[in-house]
């Protein structure tokens, strides 16, 4: 397995990519959520 | 209910946390199957098992920029010029833009493993390297100062105008590389022999990380919509103060 | 003193002074021929310098021309549009009601003709500095080249150019959005300019189905730039 | 009607410049805007020549309704900004002769505009960069008088202007209003401007009120 560096490699940059984006994402959702009222979150 | 959900998290619904069990459910498979169950490429080896995240997330890139130019003729089009189309266009092609990102970096790796080198000037790729860089271009008009009709219409705009000019990089790249004979670039998933399992896990990948995008794509534009009602309350709190101060004037 | 000032100019009168506006402008400050000229002919040299090799210059020189030409088509803009923008001439044209269609096209004429001048020289310090020769054909192609991919160039230059006038950092923004743009006319002139020169044994038949790609790009980013300039210069 | 403004509210870079504007103006009014630096006197003025989008409220300009439309405003409008519009590298002449192309107008109208502003010959082969601030300011009023303006927008005209150019300007202002044009005008020249006025409003705070 001397490519294993490279294939875990690729898995964990597509994995983290997502995570971090994901993660990037909610927070900013929390912090912008506070000021804004209910009835304009209109997926609720 | 939607108290519950105010706690986990701001732009979650039922839905989205329905999406978001189940790509990470398909997302484990694949990572599983991918790195373990399935077997080795005759031709390939291990580095086949980097096609299971490279290839649905090119796919799912690509979607994303079609769903952005969608969305862009949707609010052009539109007498109404709802704000919606804006927003989804703009998550759409920031999700785009880190898939195609995710896309690059594995396809150089899965490269380096096949023909030796982390990059090859093929048709393909170098399309792709273009659209990146276009979007990386869309996303920052779309920082350019302005109201949010203004950053609506600009952005929208220049989308249309991406539109435009990917058929013509592709097409320009596809001709450079037909006259310089001898470049010919093997095509890493072309020569793979699949069996029903790895076809299977390829195919799971598509679904995972499709529910990725969606879900992703939800909650960014969801926070979108966040930031746009919060700046429009600064402003309101912005306009009495001023009032306030022009009264008192 | 009463009559409406709205008397329609005909748009063919606009793209005319709105060129005209430009070149004389140019002729005035000398901006493209005493900065521009200077660092496009900088940018051949120190290709030489650091390529070192006169067979691999002699094969790439078409190359260079044409990314020289990139390099100044970004300050050439600039200063196209810092022209309009410096003491709210731009906002003048607004408010007059211009149809900005017609200053797109006054605004991109002005500057293909700044980008052949420049061309020009440049092709000629090629044939100088790299030593290309060119046949008589291939001077037909050339001529050829550099007329579709100037207007090209022009084109698209002048959209995204009126899309960051005025927007702060449009330094490194117009670079960004124009750059993966003009990679189709890099590729092509590239192409049907060494085809002219005969590089790398070449022929100029060659060149030819390149000159179509320019031409379609031409074609796309006038009919697009004209619909599309007024709604980025105008918000 | 010439001008109506009600409750506008006018955004610019996040921030509120324009409060809940309301006004209105009638033809053939000289209106001058007074009021501190920062209260919105620019922005009104540019808001009316319809360059700025309106976030709220709604206003009318010479019967264009500029919430749905501020396209159509702008050929019968005239305005002169903070900057000049014109084009350094170019003499005062071909300054002139670009704009008048521009709008069609005669040579004899740039003549007179000319005149009317004091732009001699010696001047009008002059570059505008190696004009003074004041002779800048007499060569943009002058591009304006060739437009023929039904709604006259000037910020801050008299400044820069010696007190002769002031007394043209004036005199101008006043056979435009003769002429059926109407005219709004910020100055911080109070004695001079309350004198040419026929009505003044105080913006503060970017709201608007009658002085």
């Amino acid at each position: 397995m001397k490519d294993a560096g490279f294939i875990f490699g690729s898995y964990i940059v597509t994995l983290g990519a997502i995570l971090m984006f994901a993660v990037a994402t909610l927070r900013r959702a929390k912090d912008s959520s506070q000021s804004v009222d209910e009835k304009d979150k209109t997926w609720l | 209910m939607s108290q519950v959900l105010q706690r986990t998290s701001a732009t979650g619904t039922r839905a989205t946390k329905v999406i978001g069990a189940l790509a990470i459910l398909v997302m484990a498979w694949v990572v599983v199957s991918g790195l373990v169950l399935t077997p080795q490429d005759v031709v390939q080896g291990e580095s086949v098992r980097i096609m299971y995240v490279h290839v649905p997330s090119a796919w799912i890139a690509y979607l994303a920029f079609i769903f952005t130019a969608v969305a862009s003729a949707s609010w052009l089009i539109s007498k109404k010029h709802s704000m919606g189309f804006d927003r989804f266009a703009g998550a759409s092609a920031e999700v785009g833009v880190m898939f195609m990102a995710i896309t690059l970096i594995t396809g150089s790796l899965w490269g380096r493993l096949t023909w030796g080198e982390f990059w090859q000037w093929d048709p393909r790729l170098t399309t792709t390297a273009f659209l990146f860089v276009t979007y990386v271009g869309y996303l920052a008009v779309r920082r350019l100062e302005g109201s949010v009709e203004q950053r609506a219409r600009r952005s929208a705009v220049v989308a249309m105008l991406a539109v435009l000019e990917i058929p013509l990089v592709h097409f320009s790249v596809v001709l450079w590389r037909s006259l310089h004979q001898g470049a010919t670039v093997l095509n890493p998933n072309g020569d793979v022999k699949m069996d029903d399992l790895m076809l299977f896990t390829l195919f799971s990948g598509v679904v995972g990380f499709t529910l990725v995008f969606v879900w992703l794509v939800l909650h960014r534009q969801r926070t979108m919509l966040l930031v746009d009602v919060a700046n429009r309350q600064g402003l309101d709190a912005a306009i009495a103060a001023r009032k306030i101060e022009g009264s008192v004037n | 003193m009463k009559s409406d000032s709205s008397t329609r100019v005909s748009r063919g009168k606009v793209v005319t002074a709105v060129f005209l506006k430009d070149i004389q402008i140019e002729l005035r400050s000398r901006v493209v021929t005493n900065q521009v000229l200077p660092f496009a002919g900088l940018v051949m040299v120190m290709f030489a310098f650091a390529l070192d090799n006169d067979d691999v210059l002699q094969r790439v020189a078409g190359g260079l021309v044409w990314l020289a030409t990139l390099f100044s088509l970004f300050i050439i803009v600039q200063r196209s549009f810092a022209i309009d923008t410096a003491d709210g001439a731009l906002d003048s044209l607004r408010v007059a009601g211009i149809d900005l269609s017609a200053v797109f096209f006054g605004k991109a004429i002005a500057l293909a003709i700044k980008l052949i001048a420049l061309e020009i020289v440049l092709i000629c310090g090629a044939v100088l500095l790299y030593r290309v020769d060119v046949s008589a054909t291939g001077l037909v192609l050339l001529v050829t080249c550099v007329i579709c991919a100037t207007s090209g160039l022009a084109f698209v230059g002048t959209l995204y150019g009126g899309l960051t006038a005025g927007a702060k950092g449009r330094e490194t923004l117009l670079p960004l959005l124009l750059l993966p743009v003009v990679a189709p006319v890099l590729i092509a002139a590239t192409r049907a300019t060494e085809a002219a020169f005969g590089s790398g044994g070449a022929q100029t038949s060659e060149g030819w189905a390149w000159i179509g790609l320019l031409a379609v790009f031409a074609a796309v980013f006038g009919v697009g730039g004209s619909l599309a300039f007024g709604s980025l210069i105008d918000e | 009607m010439v001008v109506s403004f009600s409750d506008v509210v006018v955004v610019y870079d996040n921030f509120p410049a324009l409060a809940g504007a309301t006004f209105e103006i009638s033809r053939g009014e000289i209106v001058l805007l007074q009021g501190p630096n920062g209260a919105g006197k620019t922005t009104l003025l540019r808001t009316c020549a319809g360059l700025l989008p309106i976030a709220r409220g709604s206003a009318t300009v010479l019967s264009c309704d500029l919430m749905n439309d501020r396209y159509s405003v702008r050929n019968k409008v005239g305005l002169l900004g903070h900057a000049n519009g014109l084009f350094h590298d170019l003499t005062v002449e071909e300054n002139m002769s670009f704009w008048s192309r521009l709008i069609g107008a005669s040579n004899q109208d740039v003549k007179t505009a000319m005149q009317i502003m004091g732009l001699s010959d010696r001047l009008s082969a002059t570059r505008v960069a190696n004009l003074s601030a004041g002779q800048k300011r007499r060569c943009a009023l002058a591009t304006l008088i060739v437009r023929r303006a039904q709604l006259w927008l000037l910020d801050e005209p008299h400044a820069g202007l010696d007190t002769q150019g002031r007394d043209e300007l004036d005199k101008t202002l006043r056979a435009a209003r003769e002429a059926g044009a109407t005219v709004m005008f910020a100055s911080h020249e109070i004695d001079r401007a309350r004198n040419l006025a026929t009505r003044s409003l105080t913006v503060a705070g970017g709201l608007v009120t009658e002085s």
